[in-house]
């Protein structure tokens, strides 16, 4: 299994999405200037603040080479997975629903929360189980998300934040989507940031094991 | 036309320095000239108030790598790595406008890490604010956190630990200080020497711009009055997306291996990096201002060499690299220019395309500023106001507990630290309010441990021994978590050093700081000075901001502050005598005047029984480990069991005569240390150093008998309590 | 305005603002802070975005606003001449 | 339009935008991430702030920009009516 983990300007979680990735299997950089996904069997756009946040956030990210790359890799099915900014520039890409608005506290929040896993279908969450919950560090301003009441439906929900542990005011306390497919996930959560007991959690764990565990080119 | 002696006094120099500058260049010195020695000359880039007094610090020993005088100090954390650090203060922009002249110093401290070629790894802040009823203290407060969240947490480097203070002496000049703290490999490590003429200069980074114009001079040295409407700067504005990219960048250049030398731009800008980098290489440099890139279009020369534009580095490097240099910028998307050259003339010389507009001695500007000797006089008491009494002499311990627990000076600081992101980087072991020092983990298994401290009222009342204390705490904070102090940064904020009361207090402070640092065996690497600290009611509390460095050989086992397990035992150990009200934070809340003087400190034996807690938790042998600080001890049993969500039932006997029960509970002194475990791990400790056995872990409330005194209070209520600061940021 | 090459080249405003219907906690936070200080008679206080660029082909705007300077999702954008 | 007790109430637009000289790091990012997208030809880039609301008396709006809406020291302010 090899994970590419993509670096825009700005990127800040790379070297610990790299980090989480390596637990399951290998993973290399992948740099937003290439359109060239290299090979990989799977993709994780992680945290920071592409270019800075500065428009919006995630719109500028989302228009870079290597972004027309993982549109054609996820549109093909490819295993592709949003951490938090990264979350924001799929849902601005289009390929996973709704947006991120600013937090209802209108500041940064940095807390390990408890969120549960909903949707077990996803290949970012086929070796958890449904209504297991994971204790996992969210970091974000802009992590509220939100689609409109008439699309809400058909949304496809993978993670909800535990009862009170909403930080954002994300609409049904949302806390993480997939597409239609369900190939390509996001989340505000960092589950690359709870990888290992020392620093307090090993239950992000499971999500990068879950896109070993699917055999590759499934 | 050329500028006079009043323009020189304008800008901030004496009038005799304005002579001596002339007799450097053997003529009046031209408007670029003067901008350039202004600057240098300025108290913020001459240290000419402090620097005698700073040659009497320790600053050598076995694991120091690089001492004072380069951009940050460096001691060797084994395995060939390097830990370099270094606090600076960002007070008076911040007092300006406090979310960009926080970002601004974060941005400012983190460019000093990576200038030696270290990834920051860590950011630490210590602010001190007037009391929260006042509007501007909250005002102050909400805006410099979440300054300092914006430039770190979009920067991606966590801020780990910090402190803050509330004290009606900061009311009018809030401080603002960060710390920094990045690592590398010693063979990667990269100096600010500019060497081989005919080697360019490049610059890279932001464009220039009119900011900050004259900030080192009028900001840094002139007293913050109700006229500083007329001085205002151009506010700095901070991006730390750029930031991101240079930091980016500057290390991949390294990594190349395409450097001679690298400088970040601070204070004085162009003009003090270009020329410190040329001092300390011994050359020249020539610069030419037409090729550096600007803003605004029609910056005259000057201005240009002492903008203080954020987000630029200086770097030299072989003229053939140069094409490689720019595509390394290109690739980060930064803005890459050659500006000049290296050259054997000792001279700074600037030139405009191909008009010279300034010529001068490298030496004369950076070294001869002039350094004078302070006129230290010891003031009568009764400097400081006496603080508002908020707790009244009907009080109870248990209101007196409650009371401190909720004060702004002890509350807990997770309103705060949860607006930083403490954990990017994935080496955070020991999170903000998990253990009394942050604890990072290092490739090899080990552990950095880093804290900063400074309690301003007990320096205002004791500058000798309040800032010892400082330096003891940070070192306690280390030992709890298990670390060993390796070396010490410093920021020294004080007021107008040229009142002999203020020299007074500075020559004192500094010598409780080298005396505690030497006896600690915690050499001095680098650190800051920020005076002229006064506002409109006098001097801020004199504050010095020590800031520690540790390392701990197995992060495994780092020390954690909340209590762990039912029916542990707990203990006081460390104290030999009882700790006094003197300056405490209970005597605050009484609205106590300030004493004249603290008891002296038995440093040797409190490094001693810092070792003893150390070696305790590194082998494991405790269960927790807090030290006794603002709040004494009952605070402290408090915050163990707020940490570990455990309640404790204290029995402290009788007070043993002559303290009385207020003392026994509340009172503070260096040294003292509260920790948990099984009751033979510390019997243990007691042959060691002074232990008491004073209670037992355990239910859902703390409950103490002290002789005939009972105080009882549930977690949920002590909870309450100490989560009074969360209101302040609604 | 004429480029010294003899293009056109307009200033334009955008101005960007959160849709009907989505809670703007920006906006909110302001409105409560009014009345503190002495501001009454204040309502509906919706903070958005305000875009100011030059640019060579005006004609671009539309597709420029809709493709990256607005989330039609959440955004909804006016373009003002000058 | 009038409110229903009859007072008048004014929907007003402020435009905020950073002072000149002051930088503007949203714009300066902006503006050199669009060549790369694809969208040339676009200069001067400058990111503000849009605040709209209802007031009772516009005669307040000035001060209210001056002591809340906008920060004097980095930012200028324009009342632009609707
Ligand atoms: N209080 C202090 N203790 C020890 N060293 C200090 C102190 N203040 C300043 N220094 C040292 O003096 C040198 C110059 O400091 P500074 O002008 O702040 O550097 P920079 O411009 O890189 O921020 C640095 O090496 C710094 O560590
Ligand atoms: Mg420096």
């Amino acid at each position: 299994m090899r994970f590419g983990v993509v670096q825009f300007p700005g990127t800040c979680d790379d070297r610990d999405a790299l980090l989480a990735c390596r637990q399951a299997g290998e993973a290399e950089l992948l740099w937003h200037g290439d359109a060239d996904l290299r090979g990989v069997d799977a993709v994780v756009i992680p945290g920071g603040f592409s270019y800075g946040d500065y428009l919006r956030v995630g719109a500028i990210a989302r228009f870079s080479p290597v972004m027309e790359a993982v549109t054609a890799f996820a549109r093909a099915g490819g295993p592709v997975l949003g951490i938090c900014n990264g979350f924001q520039v799929l849902c601005e890409a289009g390929l996973l629903p709704g947006a991120l608005l600013p937090n209802l506290e209108r500041r940064f929040i940095c807390r390990q929360l408890a969120i549960e896993v909903v949707d077990a279908g996803t290949p970012w969450t086929c070796a958890l189980a449904e209504g297991q919950v994971l204790s996992i560090p969210a970091k974000h301003t802009t992590g509220r998300w939100y689609a409109p009441p008439e699309l809400l439906g058909d949304v496809r929900v993978v993670f909800r934040y535990a009862r009170d542990a909403n930080p954002n005011g994300s609409t049904d306390a949302v806390a993480g989507v997939a597409s239609a497919a369900g190939n390509v996930v996001g989340l505000m959560p960092h589950p690359e940031h709870a990888i290992d007991a020392l620093r307090g959690s090993v239950d992000g764990l499971g999500v990068f094991a879950s896109a070993a565990a699917v055999p590759a080119g499934a | 036309m050329l500028p006079g002696v009043q323009d020189a006094v304008a800008l901030g120099l004496t009038e005799a320095e304005y002579a001596l500058v002339a007799g450097k260049l053997g003529r009046p010195p031209n408007q670029v000239e003067l901008a350039m020695f202004s600057l240098m000359w300025s108290e913020h880039c001459s240290y000419k108030h402090s620097r005698k007094l700073l040659r009497t610090l320790p600053t050598e020993g076995p694991r120091v790598v690089m001492g004072p005088g380069e951009n940050a100090g460096a001691v060797s954390v084994g395995d060939g790595l390097v830990c370099v650090f270094k606090v600076e203060s960002h007070n008076h922009p911040s007092a300006v406008e406090p979310f960009q002249g926080a970002a601004t110093g974060v941005g400012g401290i983190l460019r000093d890490i990576f200038a030696l070629g270290a990834r920051p790894i860590a950011v630490l802040d210590s602010l001190r604010f007037g009391e929260p009823d006042s509007e501007r203290s909250r005002y102050l407060l909400d805006r410099a956190v979440a300054g300092i969240g914006h430039y770190g947490n979009s920067i991606g480097v966590p801020t780990v630990g910090g402190e803050v203070y509330f004290e009606d002496a900061y009311e009018t000049n809030c401080l603002v200080n960060a710390m920094a703290v990045g690592l590398v490999r010693e063979d990667a490590m990269i100096r600010s020497a500019a060497s081989g003429p005919g080697n360019a200069v490049v610059l890279f980074g932001a464009s220039t711009g009119r900011d900050g114009i004259g900030g080192a001079s009028v900001l840094a040295s002139a007293e913050f009055g109700a006229d500083d409407a007329a001085k205002r700067p151009s506010v700095q504005v901070g991006d730390p997306f750029e930031e991101k990219k240079l930091l980016e960048c500057s290390l991949e250049l390294l990594e190349r291996g395409l450097l001679v030398a690298l400088q970040d731009l601070g204070a004085a800008g162009l003009t003090s990096s270009a020329s410190e980098m040329a001092s300390k290489g011994g050359v020249g440099i020539d610069l030419d201002v037409a090729r550096v890139p600007l803003r605004e279009a029609d910056m005259e020369p000057f201005e240009i060499m002492v903008s203080e534009s954020q987000e630029r580095m200086l770097c030299v490097c072989a003229p053939e690299r140069v094409d490689d240099v720019l595509a390394v910028c290109a690739k980060w998307e930064v803005h890459g220019t050659a500006i000049g050259s290296v050259t054997d003339t000792g001279r700074m010389r600037i030139l405009r395309g191909g008009e010279v507009v300034g010529d001068l001695p490298v030496a004369g500007l950076v070294d001869d500023c002039p350094l004078y000797d302070l006129a230290p006089e010891r003031p009568a008491p009764g400097l400081y106001p006496p603080p508002r009494a908020v707790l009244g002499q009907e009080a109870t311990p248990r209101d007196a507990l409650l009371a401190l627990l909720a004060s702004p000076n002890i509350a807990s600081r997770l309103p705060l630290f949860e607006q930083y992101d403490w954990l990017v980087q994935s080496r955070t072991v020991r999170r903000p309010g998990e253990a009394d020092a942050a604890v990072l983990q290092l490739p090899g298994g080990g552990g950095l441990a880093v804290s900063i401290d400074a309690n301003g009222r007990r320096v205002a009342a004791d500058p000798y021994t309040g800032t010892a204390a400082a330096a003891l705490e940070c070192a306690s904070n280390l030992a709890c978590a298990g670390a060993e102090p390796l070396g010490t940064t410093n920021n020294l904020n004080f007021g107008n050093p040229e009142k002999p009361h203020i020299a007074w207090q500075l020559t004192e402070a500094v010598r409780g700081l080298g005396d505690a640092c030497r006896a600690l065996g915690a050499p001095i690497v680098g650190g800051n000075v920020s005076l002229y600290n006064e506002g409109l009611e006098g001097p801020i509390y004199p504050t010095p901001v020590v800031g520690m460095v540790g390392e701990l050989p197995d992060v495994a086992r780092a020390g954690r502050l909340g209590f762990a397990a039912e029916g542990d035992a707990i203990a006081l150990v460390g104290w030999r005598a009882a700790p006094s009200l003197a300056a405490s934070e209970l005597a605050k809340l009484r609205g106590e005047p300030l004493p004249d003087g603290l008891e002296e400190i038995d440093v040797a034996h409190v490094v001693g029984v810092q070792a003893a807690i150390r070696e305790a938790v590194r082998a494991g042998a405790l269960r927790s480990a807090h030290d006794v600080a603002e709040g004494g001890l009952l605070v402290a049993v408090a915050e163990c069991c707020l940490a570990g969500g455990l309640g404790a039932r204290l029995d402290l006997g009788a007070p043993a005569a002559p303290a009385t029960p207020w003392e026994r509970l509340f009172g503070e002194q260096a040294g003292g240390f509260v920790v948990s475990g099984p009751s033979a791990a510390l019997t243990a400790l007691g042959e060691r150093i002074p232990a008491e056995l004073i209670g037992t872990v355990g239910g859902d409330a703390l409950e103490v008998r002290l002789g005939g005194e009972r105080v009882h209070a549930g977690l949920a209520e002590l909870r309450a309590a100490h989560a009074a600061l969360a209101a302040l940021f609604t | 305005m004429a480029e010294p090459d003899g293009r056109a080249c307009v200033r334009a405003r955008v101005l960007i603002r959160p849709k009907a219907g989505i809670l703007d906690p920006q906006g909110v936070a302001v409105e409560q802070a009014l009345p503190a200080l002495g501001f009454t008679g204040v309502s509906d206080v919706r903070i958005g975005r305000l875009i100011e660029l030059e640019l060579d082909d005006p004609a671009q705007l539309e597709a420029m606003c809709e493709r990256l300077l607005a989330n039609p999702l959440i955004e909804d954008y006016e373009i003002v001449g000058r």
